[in-house]
């Protein structure tokens, strides 16, 4: 279980997270909604220790990560996938995929091929494009090698942010749907972050809706769906 | 397309290599009003303002400034246009003083020369670029943080200054590249007055993610998804089109023609 | 014909160092964005400690290995000491702007080059000296003819050779290769990926630092060892990478080769005084053309 | 920089410059022949370390090539000098012309390069110019080069003020020109021009959207930045000889040591870093008087000493002895 209480970060003076508490639930789908720059990425980037927060804690197992390296947050069991298709385009897919696996190499040797080749049967065209540099890849796939990068160390929690961003629905549908399957089957626990409030909606059993950095919704996805805040929150009305 | 026009855009289309980021957009702005530009994250909105200012260049599509047709600016030619842009990092120059900053907003106007500040004959425009300078700050509520550093400065308090300095130029058309980021709910309703008050002098057209915020202070609203305008008119209008309602929340209303895999800047 | 044969194996083995000083400079920058401008000052330092070892009766071995060690130990201590504090600054006003962010590690590594000329003057006096090679340095004979290929450029050729096969395996096929790689190619990804980045690009100054002694190495020989003889090899090597593209292993290598066949053929069939007048052009004439190099990648500009 | 009047940027350089020369005239008359000679180095090197703060300090652009265009002054000098007779007055100023040509010659150059890219090309810049003395040999001399000095002061000069020392004379002549470069660069960096440069050097882009023409401006940024390397490499030279020897590439990298030390971003931090090189041997000498060193010690430990001051600043305070007051916030 992921807790969160009370988290500040800012940037500068700017405050992007303002007093955020939640909670990710183990073998659950929680995802964090609401509009461009309410600080959804910035709560995945301070999880992760990309950024620090100035306040708050952040508590993974009943422990504080707070003030940890991203690697070191990796090894913890925290896999996080940033925005926008984070892959390296001059590498090939094999090698964005091993990237991940890399720091497992002394104590899981004969489990890495394992977890290769469980990537390629999630997403088959992965496979077919093995040697291919991933900048060649198109966007979907681009995300779902971004994935397969963080889901190849076999995390406890993935943080998974807008993988839908600049997608076309379908493939957005494909993404959530594999993602979905594997908490599923198992046990995975996942914190998604989307701007698509309605897909997200639809496959996470819990949301929280944020708003210039404040949690102003914190409930069952199918009831906050039905919501009048959530259109608000979007589109101020 | 009006000889009032302040700046109209039509069938503007940008590539990035095999991308369409925008996709024969059109945009019309008259003088005197605020037009918001809103979409999903990606949709294309500041790569609009880059192709206004010189930052990208357009496969196609034409500009026209003050009624008249023209070729896409280079972007040190903006303010000889009148047109002033702020970026979305703010953008001010860490190195000179807060002062210095809003002049840089006018000096190619400053009637100064090369051999003028050589010699050190510059003084009396730079005395007068000085004034105007601080007219600007005065105007943006800004005017006690003159001899700070922007180093010095809250958050809020560089978007004043970068306001100032977009203003110092006296600019016929000003593009604010989302201002509201990173403001309080505070902040956000005293730049909206500041904002309207603009208005009076200029025409001006917003990028921004605040729905909010741009649906009390715009008189036009274009949303954009995919490289394309999906609705424009008035907030109200807008707000109440399926296709906008879909585009934010994603509820599957979308057209469906992007291809499975393909993905836009 | 018998100088264009000259010019042609001189041209090679030259190339070959180059190549190597070029490769360590584009290790550096695709680890770390900086050009040690004080590679060659390191690799003249652990040439001397070699050749100390040398005179006092070690063998040409214990020398040779011992100074790529240094070299290796003096860029990971180079790292450690100045260019990560100094990377670590970057929220300081004076360091806020790219130009100048780029600019004062230039500097740094100026000063590390300054440091280690200055002592190596204390420590082991101005004066050139020679430093022994492991293979004769007279041309092969051919029936009668006395080639202008000498076992000793054998060896270089071999040997360099050699050292790129195994940094582009060690690059391509270790896992450590692939950290060093994703780290030089996004950080926040290899970070999120579980790379130790700082480790890693700490590695990446070791290696750098090894494969310029190992140029330091060879080039002495036939061009003696003085605190300043090897920056000319360091400005060509620079050039070398320039030409070839800072961004590109590859690129180094080839850049190393153009350089070697420009200085090679402009002191048989011209004279050796326009040499660096050549360089100049060479250079002037691809940053012109492809202002990243020949197999540079493109400079992408963001807004 | 408050209470601007018209033209008080000139009136506040005058007074710069006069209180600079009247300190430097009273220091010059005190000290003994030795350290009247180190002065006139301080104030002929201060030009050059001018022309990096102009171009690194304030557009941040680094050049490792200054060196070559003290060259082109020092052997404009020198050939005017030698071959059509001219006093020094008239050679110099019109040497500094093809300085400054050399100086758009590199801009055009560089306003194409940027970081180490321009760094590396001016440093082989640096290496290749010099080459041109060989090459060259009857107009050069090669490395015999071209030996001048500043000779005697005219009659009428001695007759008013009295027979100076050659030492002395050296410093009356490198001081009006130290005097008119200082007017000049505190006058850029008071003014428009010098604001335009500082914007571009801290983000191009928004600089470019202020209606910036960078490049061009670049390109203005090495004329000035050559002039003022011409005029010091002149009276570089004029200290008794014009030679590859004279301008090796090291004496660009003294250039940057200087204006480092004292601080990359101001006319006051660049004299200060030039006291440093200059006088450091002596006061490590001093320091180190009662140890005796053996020769090979103390030839080399003033670079040891520079270079790790160098280091030690650009990791401590990367603004220099003078910049602390623009570095302390955030």
């Amino acid at each position: 279980m992921l807790k969160i209480e009370n988290l500040v970060t800012k940037f500068g003076s700017v405050v992007a997270l303002d007093g955020v508490s939640m909670t990710a639930h183990e073998s659950k789908i929680t995802t964090v909604i609401g509009a461009n720059g309410a600080g959804k990425s910035t709560l995945l980037r301070t999880i992760s220790g990309l950024e620090h927060p100035a306040q708050g804690a952040i508590t993974w197992q009943g422990e504080s990560i707070v003030g940890r390296r991203p690697e070191d947050i990796v090894r913890l069991g925290i896999a996080h996938v940033p925005e926008g298709h984070a892959v390296i385009s001059e590498l090939s897919v094999e090698e964005n995929i091993s990237m991940g696996s890399l720091f497992r190499r002394r104590k899981f040797k004969s489990d890495i091929a394992k977890a290769m080749d469980e990537m390629y049967q999630l997403f088959p065209r992965l496979q077919e494009r093995r040697k291919q540099l991933a900048g060649t890849l198109s966007g979907g796939e681009r995300q779902m090698l971004a994935i397969s990068r963080a889901l190849v160390s076999r995390p406890q929690l993935l943080l998974l942010d807008e993988p839908s961003l600049g997608l076309a629905p379908l493939v957005v549908e494909q993404i959530i749907d594999s993602v979905n399957t594997l908490c599923r089957t198992t046990g995975l626990t996942v914190l998604l972050v989307e701007q698509n409030a309605n897909t997200a909606l639809g496959v996470a059993d819990h949301g929280v809706l944020l708003a210039l950095g404040k949690v102003v919704a914190d409930r069952p996805a199918a009831e906050l769906k039905a919501d009048e805040n959530l259109r608000a929150a979007y589109l101020g009305y | 397309m009006s000889e009032s026009t302040g700046l109209s855009i039509s069938h503007l289309t940008v590539k990035f290599g095999g991308l369409t980021a925008l996709d024969d957009v059109f945009l019309d702005v008259a003088p005197n009003t605020i037009v918001g530009l809103i979409g999903p994250n990606g949709a294309g909105k500041t790569t609009i303002f880059n192709s206004i200012s010189g930052l990208v260049t357009p496969a196609s599509g034409e500009i026209s400034i003050h009624g008249k047709k023209m070729k896409w600016p280079a972007s040190h030619q903006l303010a000889e246009f009148g047109i002033s842009r702020t970026l979305q990092g703010v953008g001010l120059f860490s190195g000179l003083t807060v002062l210095e900053n809003v002049m840089m907003g006018a000096d190619i106007t400053s009637g100064s020369n090369f051999l003028k500040d050589l010699f050190g004959l510059s003084g009396k425009a730079e005395a007068k670029l000085r004034r105007r300078a601080l007219d600007a700050l005065a105007w943006a509520g800004a005017l006690d943080m003159a001899e700070k550093m922007p180093g010095q400065l809250t958050y809020p308090e560089t978007k004043r200054v970068s306001i100032a300095r977009a203003l110092i130029s006296q600019p016929k058309i000003l593009l604010l590249d989302e201002p509201a980021a990173g403001l309080g709910q505070d902040d956000i309703d005293k730049f909206a007055a500041l904002l309207k008050q603009l208005k009076q002098r200029c025409a001006i057209i917003i990028v921004e993610h605040h729905v909010d915020f741009i649906g009390a202070i715009s008189d036009q609203v274009y949303v954009l998804n995919f490289g394309k305008v999906i609705s424009s008119g008035t907030f109200d209008t807008v707000k109440r089109d399926p296709a906008v309602l879909a585009a934010y929340l994603g509820t599957s209303a979308q057209s469906g023609s992007d291809a499975l895999g393909g993905d836009h800047a | 014909m018998n100088t264009f044969l000259a010019a042609l194996f001189s041209g090679t083995s030259r190339g070959a160092i180059f190549a190597l000083v070029a490769l360590g400079l584009v290790i550096v920058w695709r680890g770390a964005g900086i050009v040690n401008f004080a590679q060659m000052g390191q690799a003249m330092f652990s040439t001397y400690i070699a050749s100390t070892l040398i005179t006092n009766g070690n063998s040409y071995w214990v020398g040779f290995f011992v100074a790529l060690f240094a070299g290796a130990a003096m860029g990971a201590l180079l790292d450690i000491l100045v260019m990560r504090p100094l990377s670590n600054k970057k929220k300081t006003e004076l360091l806020s702007s790219d130009s100048m962010r780029a600019a004062v590690p230039v500097i740094a590594s100026l000063g590390i080059l300054g440091a280690l000329q200055a002592l190596a003057g204390i420590l082991w006096a101005a004066e050139e000296r020679g430093f022994p090679a492991p293979a004769k340095q007279e041309g092969f004979t051919f029936g009668s003819n006395v080639m202008p290929f000498t076992a000793f450029d054998l060896f270089v050729i071999s040997l360099v050779a050699l050292t790129l096969v195994i940094t582009t395996l060690f690059f391509k096929k270790t896992g450590i290769g692939l950290a060093m790689r994703a780290t030089a190619l996004n950080q926040e990804v290899a970070k999120l990926s579980g790379i130790r980045t700082n480790r890693t690009r700490t590695l990446s100054w070791a290696i750098s630092g090894a494969a310029s002694s190992l140029a330091g190495l060879l080039i002495t020989p036939t061009s003696n060892l003085s605190p300043n003889t090897l920056d000319l090899v360091l400005i060509v090597g620079f050039t070398a990478a320039v030409v070839g593209g800072l961004d590109s292993p590859a690129g180094a290598v080839l850049g190393g080769f153009i350089l070697g066949m420009v200085i090679s053929f402009v002191t048989f069939y011209d004279t050796p005084e326009d040499v660096f007048l050549s360089i100049l052009a060479v250079l002037l004439l691809v940053l012109l053309i492809r202002p990243r190099g020949i197999l540079g990648s493109k400079d992408v500009r963001r807004v | 920089m408050s209470n601007l009047k018209a033209h008080s940027i000139a009136r506040k350089s005058l007074i710069r410059t006069f209180l600079f020369t009247v300190v430097m005239l009273i220091l010059g008359s005190r000290f003994d022949a030795y350290n009247q000679a180190q002065l006139a180095l301080v104030l002929i090197l201060f030009i050059g370390v001018l022309s990096v703060t102009i171009l690194t300090g304030i557009s941040g652009q680094l050049s490792l090539g200054q060196g070559a265009l003290m060259a082109v002054g020092g052997y404009s000098t020198a050939l005017m000098m030698i071959n059509y007779k001219l006093s020094l007055w008239i050679a110099i100023p019109l040497s500094i012309i093809s300085a400054g040509i050399a100086g758009l010659l590199l801009g055009v150059a560089a306003a194409r390069l940027s970081g180490p890219y321009l760094a590396g090309t001016t440093l082989v810049i640096a290496l290749a110019i010099p080459t041109l003395a060989n090459r060259f040999m009857s107009v050069f001399k090669g490395d015999e080069g071209l030996p001048v000095d500043v000779g005697y002061p005219p009659a009428w000069f001695s007759n008013t003020f009295g027979e100076p020392s050659y030492e002395k004379w050296q410093i009356y002549v490198a001081l009006p020109f130290a005097a008119i470069a200082l007017f000049f660069a505190s006058n850029i960096l008071l003014s428009r021009s010098g604001r335009m440069w500082r914007a571009i050097r801290d983000n191009e882009l928004a600089a470019s959207l202020n209606g910036v023409n960078y490049s061009r401006q670049k390109i203005y940024v090495f004329i000035v930045s050559a002039t003022f390397a011409g005029l010091s490499g002149a009276l570089y030279g004029l200290r008794g000889l014009v030679g590859p020897s004279v301008y090796p590439v090291s004496l660009s990298l003294t250039l940057l040591t200087a204006a480092v030390l004292g601080g990359i971003r101001s006319i006051s931090g660049a004299f200060i870093g030039t006291v440093i090189v200059v006088y450091l041997p002596d006061w490590i000498e001093k320091a180190l008087g009662n140890f005796s060193l053996s020769e090979q010690v103390s030839n080399f430990l003033p670079a040891l000493i520079s270079s790790l001051l160098l280091i030690l600043v650009v990791v401590i305070n990367p603004a220099g002895v003078a910049g602390t007051r623009l570095h302390k916030h955030k």
